[in-house]
């Protein structure tokens, strides 16, 4: 359903997507992990139509996509839950969610306020504060509004840079577990971009690792769980610090 | 590290200056036109004016559009303790500049809480509130009839009268500015003048007092704007309250802007091509479309001013200074961005 | 920890915004060279209690000493110059600078310039810029981004910038520092890095209070955990009491997250 | 538009081209300098709409003058700026003139700002400026005295409201509201109706200001209403006058209104309609040039001006261009007579010009008084139905 | 008695003017909160409204038609602008942006001397125009036309910005859009579309004003810099708090020069703004910006 081919960015003069090669199908979910400056909000960014590829291209449902820009992306269903939450912060939390609806709140009036209710479901907590502005929540609750506008597109492809930060360990489980539902139930394909490798390799389908731009690992998630690298890299954190 | 170092993030070099200002102070000697010499004298009162506002706007990012008053109060001042009182002008000129500080400081405090546009606004409402002022207390100022009579300036018995002589009188007030500003902006001030900008709460967490700071260039600008009013009126012996109008601040914030308001060479190069670009249309204007009026000059100055910006957004000097450096930079080392970066940084000096 | 000096304490310190209770009655005391966490679940108030040390948000009521000082009504300047600095949950460099000088201005109270002697840059003016910017270059070497330097920093990936902050936040020497958050967007590799970094500048004598969501992290650095629910302290201990607490484990942890818990305890 | 847009600010013109090859070749008159005449108009900016005659009426006559053959013989080369209403423009302008162009005689400063930035230069330079611009203080320095190289054309506005003044003793209106505009038009007015008004018994029930941009007077008024005096001088220009004169209407005040010369347009009557029937104004004599008496002196000047003024450009004449062709002439004769020195020029003009019967008024130029006009060279006239009528 | 109808009459006046300031002030709001922007040229746009309307009525055009006509021909210059002026530039800082509508406006002032001169020119009143007498204090049939039209636009605008979608995806662009863009809002048609109806509003303004004290060339600066106040004053985000802020400064304004003197009516006015912004920063009615770390 969506395929990339070596796909190539640049920052000014920066090479930074350096050969990007992937293929998703319906209702597969892709966790992408790797250190910091590898290039992973980038690779999002260009997937969402925010950067420009320099070249390479990208497929959805066999059509290029590769030169559409933002709005096209969000009205084909292609999302991006971005880096630094980008909450719209003096509007109310209910507005910020009713906007994540924006592309097709004309032709959908009755589902969004269906899918307004789903989410409120989904965080609880929000329900609490629907008329407060949301730049006044906490950096956490900024995050589940985030990821909330970003489900309200009802998306085809939801991609999410790092939905896990600032989230309390008990949130980020049920995320993981909504992304699974998704996928499982509405054959929503999704972009995983996670520091939290344990929780994203644990619901995903498949995984890569990200290095200098490109692609080092890739594999199934139980093949990556169990690749001593990525153990080595990801998981060896507790001993190691113990000092 | 030494010295060197530094310049990886700032140019102090005093090269570049000197060899302007001496460049500067040579053309006497190869043109004697004192017309020429009345433009590049009402350049310098403008880039003194500016070069206190490019630091205000470009580095503590703070909008002005009430120096006009301080203009005004210099001048005023300058006129009345030496017109009606018969001071020296060089003593007016510093009771102008401490009048201008003192009443910077008093309109600062209450009006630095403000953030953005409310700022430019209480700055607005502060200039036509003091051109009121200056309109209403006519026992003083002469209201609207103006201050007739100003008396030349002189030192050691010197009299500046003539074009060339004023000419080096306020370049010389705009050489030194221009030292001071600088020094001030590449360091541990201007650092904390710009980190406002970045980010006034993480300014505030490094334990930058923002009010202060602000405050205190406020009150820079606000005595650089007084001085360069004093001067003026002392070299036009007539001065009225239209000379500053919010349309004079208003001016005075484009040309720092034309001239890149991250950059006090900005303030200079602004002041020269208002006025330049004013006496050439003048002159150009009715050369390609005879018969039309001095309205034409307004539309083109619009125009042009809208296309210079929307060109080159930054202002002038920092397009230039691109221009330069991608010249310079044939071998990039590790950081291929490294020299741009840094150059823009520090909005760093043309040399 | 041998010496037990007290060099933060809150007490009964409550924050109102409108009607929301953020933080309520919440006292505890940080001890010097310790590493203290204060955790809970989103929205709980941590955040806040930050700001109201820093100086950012005023308290509704309750108290704030640093080393016998009171801090409550002193402006965040004010309270950095005492030296408590700290960093942001949502990342607030100086994006107009690059990365070196955003590390300089972090060092803004060690200087003495002054707008005077800065105008007519004494030469005493120019030793401490050198000096300045060569503790710059040591700190953000000591956090390991020294290579980005000369970067802006707002063209630095979320992860540095993050560091960034903590070199800025460490320049100026500080007594205490506050991280709110620090792991965020990073990788498990380079938040055992940090961690190590954070040891080692406490070896040099510094206190550090910090929220964090890692709890791999937090158990594993932290001296003392205080841990804060709806804006009410829920418990406090060091990291194998706080796992024991079925309060906590209810509200935070979640039960089920055995594996970690063994890692531990 | 096009008649308006005629002016260019720097133009360097001997009007036609064969004309311009004439002047290069034309035997140089007395010391041999080419007559060098400078304008400094306010043609665009705030006071646009008194600079443009000015600018248009020196170009006609010195067009005129040099098809006719110029000076002596000798054609001159006019030189117009347009200070743009600025002061700081208007100094630039002035140095310009005084420096680069070596003017013989500079006429303009359209406005008294203007013209008082730029009249220190004159001295400076000796050389001989012929103001056009109203202020009292233009031609008199603070001891009294007259500025030695200073010339003015318009009246005094002490002429005008004395002229005022003498209406309001001759029709025993004795209590009068007061209303300038917040301008130094405005506040020069007043200051002289404060000096002469106890002169003539005329009282000042309130005395206060509106501005130029001025959207609805009926606050201010309404205060006025209260005092209800027996006459209204309302003292501005077009616009804000106009305002003004129909807030006053709307409001059904009933008593005489009086005005400034400075409503003196056509535009007046159009812009303020109906409300400007019966408003009495005192003005230079061109708006009734017809219904003059054949014996007045001005009359053939006055005419022959206005329809000067009026076949070339297609507009009516407006009194500001009268000062500028009073201006230029005076600087012909004293060129005529005494050539380009422009010490010789300034002397003749202040000692042998004598009476000089001008479109403004009839000059009487003494070395006390570098104006020379009298109150007489207003005359009051009454707005009926769109018409300008002498009062009598 | 007497009393009371000059405090009639002086509300009257107030009013009349806060409406003008209103109509401008909108104009303003509605540009800055989606585009961030002060736009300085907005006092163009009501110049130019009524100058265009004041021509076609000279050219037979009935008044009605004259003053659609010129809101649509204003509105299609406004739209212009955007294009060219604003959309290029449209990623330099917004310092740099304000400079540029400065300039913009410093051009059509000088295009409008080319067209229509300096001098000052009147459109008749929208309808009979015989002073309504009401205690004493008269009021014109057009500064109720003043009133009228400004309240329904302050309607107008409180429904669209509160109640509508598309207002809030407006105000989203100028919060972020970086973010709107990713809902897949597109904060550059979202520009376009509110400068044009801001030119427009202006331009209304215009055709009432004209009326009331003519129209110049040089009429907009005045207007703007009032309305930029009275935008202030309300909070500069919101377009009703802006009307309410104009009216305030509208009856403020006429009741000094009612009662007490029309040389210092700026004074008060400025100092009673600078009083406002020192003791509620953000304006009188602004509402919560969402800031905080
Ligand atoms: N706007 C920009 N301009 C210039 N360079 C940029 C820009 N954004 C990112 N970069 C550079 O691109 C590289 C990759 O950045 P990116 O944000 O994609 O990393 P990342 O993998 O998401 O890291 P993190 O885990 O820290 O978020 C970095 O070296 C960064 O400096
Ligand atoms: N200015 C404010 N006005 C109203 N409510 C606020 C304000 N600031 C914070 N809050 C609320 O107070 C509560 C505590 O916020 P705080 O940011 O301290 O949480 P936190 O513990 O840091 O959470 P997180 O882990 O998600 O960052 C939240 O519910 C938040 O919405
Ligand atoms: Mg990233
Ligand atoms: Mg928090």
């Amino acid at each position: 359903m969506l395929k990339v081919n070596n796909l190539h960015t640049h920052h000014g003069y920066l090479h930074v997507l350096n050969g990007i090669n992937f293929e998703l199908s319906e209702g597969e979910l892709l966790a992408i992990v790797g250190s910091n400056g590898a290039g992973k909000s980038t690779l999002l960014g260009t997937l969402a139509g925010v950067y420009r590829a320099s070249s390479g291209s990208i497929e959805y449902k066999e059509k290029d996509i590769t030169k559409q820009n933002v709005q096209r992306m969000v009205s084909s269903g292609i999302i991006l839950v971005p880096e630094r939450r980008q909450i719209f912060s003096s509007l109310s939390v209910k507005d910020n969610l009713m906007l994540g609806a924006y592309h097709r709140y004309r032709r959908d009036h009755k589902n969004v306020h269906n899918e307004y209710e789903e989410v409120l479901e989904l965080f609880p907590r929000l329900k609490t504060m629907l008329n407060r502005p949301g730049g006044l929540l906490s950096g956490g609750e900024q995050q589940m509004l985030a990821i909330g506008r970003g489900l309200m597109a009802n998306p085809k492809v939801l991609m999410l840079d790092e939905p896990s930060l600032g989230l309390a360990p008990l949130i980020v489980k049920d995320i993981m577990q909504i992304l699974r539902k998704l996928c499982d139930e509405r054959g929503a394909t999704i972009i995983l971009v996670e520091q939290n490798v344990k929780a994203a390799l644990k619901v995903a389908d498949r995984g890569c690792v990200l290095a200098h731009g490109q692609i080092v690992i890739s594999g199934t998630s139980h093949e990556l769980l169990n690749d001593p690298k990525v153990q080595e890299a990801y998981f060896g954190k507790v001993e190691a610090a113990k000092v | 590290m030494n010295s060197k170092s530094l310049k990886l993030i700032y140019n102090n070099s005093i090269l570049g200056p000197i060899i302007f200002f001496v460049l500067l102070f040579c053309v006497p000697l190869v043109s004697s036109s004192n017309y020429l010499f009345s433009i590049l004298t009402m350049v310098g009162f403008y880039a003194l004016v500016c070069i206190g506002l490019t630091t205000l706007t470009g580095y503590a990012g703070q909008i002005s559009l009430g120096h006009a008053a301080f203009y005004g109060i210099g001048a005023y001042s300058s006129a009345v303790l030496t017109g009606t009182y018969g001071l020296n002008p060089w003593v007016a000129i510093i009771i102008g500049a401490i009048i201008s500080a003192v009443v910077a400081l008093i309109v600062g405090i209450p009006t630095f809480k403000l953030k953005g546009y409310y700022l430019a606004l209480a700055t607005l409402g502060f200039g036509i509130i003091v051109y009121t002022l200056f309109k209403e207390l006519s026992t003083i100022t002469g209201g609207s009839n103006g201050f007739f009579g100003i008396p030349p300036i002189s030192l050691f018995g010197f009299e500046f009268i003539t074009d060339t002589s004023y000419f080096y009188l306020i370049w010389i007030f705009v050489f030194f500015a221009i030292l001071f500003t600088r020094n001030i902006i590449h360091s541990r001030i201007g650092r904390g003048l710009r980190s406002i900008e970045g980010s006034e709460i993480a300014a505030d967490a490094v334990g930058v007092n923002l009010m202060n700071y602000k405050l205190q260039i406020f009150v820079l600008s606000a005595i650089f704007a007084s001085v360069s009013g004093s001067l003026l009126a002392h070299y036009v012996s007539f001065i009225n309250p239209d000379l500053f109008v919010a349309n004079t601040s208003i001016f005075f914030l484009i040309m720092v802007i034309m001239g890149g308001k991250g950059n006090i060479w900005g303030s200079i190069v602004g002041a020269a091509m208002y006025v330049l670009l004013d006496e050439i249309l003048k002159h150009y204007v009715p050369m390609l479309l005879p018969n039309v009026g001095g309205q034409f000059e307004i539309v083109f100055f619009g125009i042009l001013l809208v296309l210079t910006l929307i060109y080159m957004p930054d202002g002038l000097v920092p397009r230039f200074e691109k221009l330069i450096s991608k010249f310079k930079k044939k071998t990039p080392t590790n950081g291929a961005l490294q020299s741009t970066i840094s150059a823009n940084a520090t909005g760093g000096d043309n040399k | 920890m041998s010496n037990k000096r007290p060099i933060l304490s809150v007490e009964n310190l409550t924050k109102v915004f409108g009607g929301v209770v953020a933080v309520d009655n919440v006292s505890f005391t940080v001890d010097e060279g310790e590493i203290f966490a204060v955790i809970g679940p989103n929205g709980a108030g941590k955040s806040t209690l930050f700001n109201m040390i820093t100086g950012v948000l005023p308290s509704s009521s309750g108290n704030i000493y640093f080393q016998e000082k009171r801090l409550n009504r002193k402006k965040p300047y004010q309270i950095a110059q005492m030296g408590i600095t700290r960093t942001f949950q949502n990342l607030e460099v100086f994006d107009n600078m690059s990365v070196i000088e955003n590390v300089m201005t972090g060092a803004h109270i060690t200087m003495k310039t002054n707008i005077l002697t800065a105008g007519l840059r004494l030469p005493s003016v120019k030793k401490e810029e050198i000096k300045t910017m060569e503790r710059a270059i040591e700190a953000l070497e000591a956090v390991g981004i020294s290579d980005l330097a000369y970067e802006m920093a707002d063209r630095l990936p979320y992860g540095s910038q993050r560091l960034l902050e903590i070199a800025r936040a460490a320049i100026s020497n500080p007594k205490l520092i506050l991280l709110d958050e620090p792991m965020a967007g990073l990788n498990s590799e380079e938040s055992r890095q940090l961690v190590e970094v954070i040891l080692k500048m406490r070896e040099k004598g510094m206190t550090f209070l910090f929220v964090e969501h890692d709890m791999e992290t937090v158990m594993s650095i932290s001296d003392s955990i205080v841990v804060i629910d709806n804006g009410v302290k829920i418990g406090e201990g060091t990291p194998e009491e706080i796992y024991q607490n079925p309060q906590v484990v209810a509200a935070y942890l979640g039960d089920e997250e055995e594996e970690g818990v063994e890692a531990y305890a | 538009a096009c008649s308006s847009s005629d002016n260019s600010s720097e133009t360097k013109e001997t009007s036609t081209e064969p004309a311009k090859e004439d002047a290069a070749t034309a035997e140089p008159s007395g010391d041999g300098e080419p007559i060098k005449l400078v304008g400094i108009f306010s043609s665009s900016g705030g006071a646009a709409a008194l600079g443009e005659p000015e600018l248009e009426t020196i170009k006609m006559l010195v067009e005129e003058k040099n098809a006719a053959g110029g000076i002596n013989g000798q054609q001159i080369e006019l030189i117009t700026y347009d200070d743009k209403s600025d002061q700081n423009q208007a100094i630039l302008a002035m140095k310009k003139a005084l420096t680069q162009d070596e003017a013989t005689v500079v006429i303009g400063g359209t406005i008294s700002g203007n013209a008082l930035a730029m009249l220190p230069l004159a001295e400076q330079y000796e050389t001989p400026y012929i103001s056009l611009a109203a202020s009292k203080q233009v031609y008199v320095d603070e001891s009294g005295k007259a500025r030695k190289w200073v010339f003015k054309m318009p009246q005094d506005d002490q002429l005008a409201v004395e002229r005022i003044l003498q209406y309001l003793k001759e029709k025993n209106l004795t209590k009068v509201a007061w209303l300038n505009v917040a301008n130094s038009y405005g506040t020069g007015g007043h200051d002289e109706f404060k000096k002469y008004a106890p002169e003539y018994g005329i009282e000042a029930v309130i005395e206060d200001e509106f501005e130029a941009t001025v959207k609805d007077a009926k606050p201010l008024l309404t205060r006025v209403k209260k005092e209800n005096p027996d006459a209204i001088i309302v003292w501005g220009t077009v616009q804000e006058s106009a305002v003004v004169i129909k807030n006053i209407r709307e409001l059904a005040l009933e008593m005489p209104i009086l005005a400034s010369h400075g409503i003196a347009t056509e535009q007046f009557i159009e812009v303020a309609g109906d409300a400007a029937n019966d408003v009495i104004l005192p003005t230079g004599k061109l708006l009734v040039a017809d219904s003059l008496e054949d014996s007045n002196p001005q009359k053939e000047v006055l005419l022959s001006y206005s329809k000067q003024y009026t076949d070339k450009y297609n507009k009516p004449a407006s009194t500001f261009g009268t000062y500028a062709a009073d201006g230029f002439n005076i600087a012909v004769k004293a060129i005529e007579a005494k050539g380009t020195d422009r010490a010789a020029i300034r002397d003749f003009i202040e000692n042998e010009l004598g009476e000089y019967i001008g479109v403004t008024g009839i000059f009487n130029i003494t070395p006390d008084n570098h104006m020379g006009l009298a109150p007489d060279s207003f005359e009051m006239v009454r707005i009926q139905s769109g018409e300008w009528v002498l009062e009598n | 008695m007497e009393v009371l109808s000059q405090m009639m009459q002086l509300l009257f006046s107030g009013l009349t003017l806060g409406a003008i300031y209103a109509l401008i002030a909108v104009g303003f709001v509605v540009i800055y909160n989606v585009t961030g922007i002060l736009n300085f040229a907005q006092g163009e746009f009501a110049m130019l409204g009524a100058l265009t309307c004041i021509s076609l009525v000279n050219m037979n055009v009935p008044l009605w038609l004259a003053i659609i006509l010129s809101i649509v021909i204003v509105a299609a210059i406004g739209g212009i602008f955007e294009r060219t002026a604003l959309h290029t530039a449209r990623k330099s800082s917004v310092t740099t942006l304000i400079i540029i509508t400065i300039g913009v406006s410093i051009a059509l002032r000088g295009l409008a001397i080319l067209i229509w001169g300096t001098q000052v020119q009147t459109l008749p009143p929208f309808t009979d125009n015989t002073p309504i007498s009401i205690l004493d204090a008269v009021l014109l049939p057009q500064n109720i036309w003043a009133v009228g039209i400004s309240v329904v636009i302050l309607i107008l605008m409180m429904y669209f910005f509160n109640y509508t979608f598309v207002g809030k995806s407006l105000t989203a662009c100028v919060v972020n859009p970086f973010a709107a863009r990713l809902m897949g809002i597109n904060p550059e048609k979202m520009s376009l579309f509110a400068v044009i109806v801001s030119a427009g509003v202006g331009a209304l303004a215009g055709t009432v004003i004209a009326p009331i004290s003519g129209a110049t060339y040089d009429m907009g600066m005045m207007l703007g810099i009032k309305a930029f106040v009275a935008a202030v004053i309300g909070g500069l985000t919101n377009a009703p708090a802006a009307i309410a802020g104009a009216f305030l400064i509208g009856i403020l304004e006429a009741f000094t020069e009612g009662l007490w003197s029309s040389g210092l009516k700026d004074v008060v006015t400025f100092s009673f703004l600078l009083l406002i912004l020192f003791v509620k920063p953000e304006g009188l009615f602004a509402k919560a910006s969402g800031k905080r770390v």
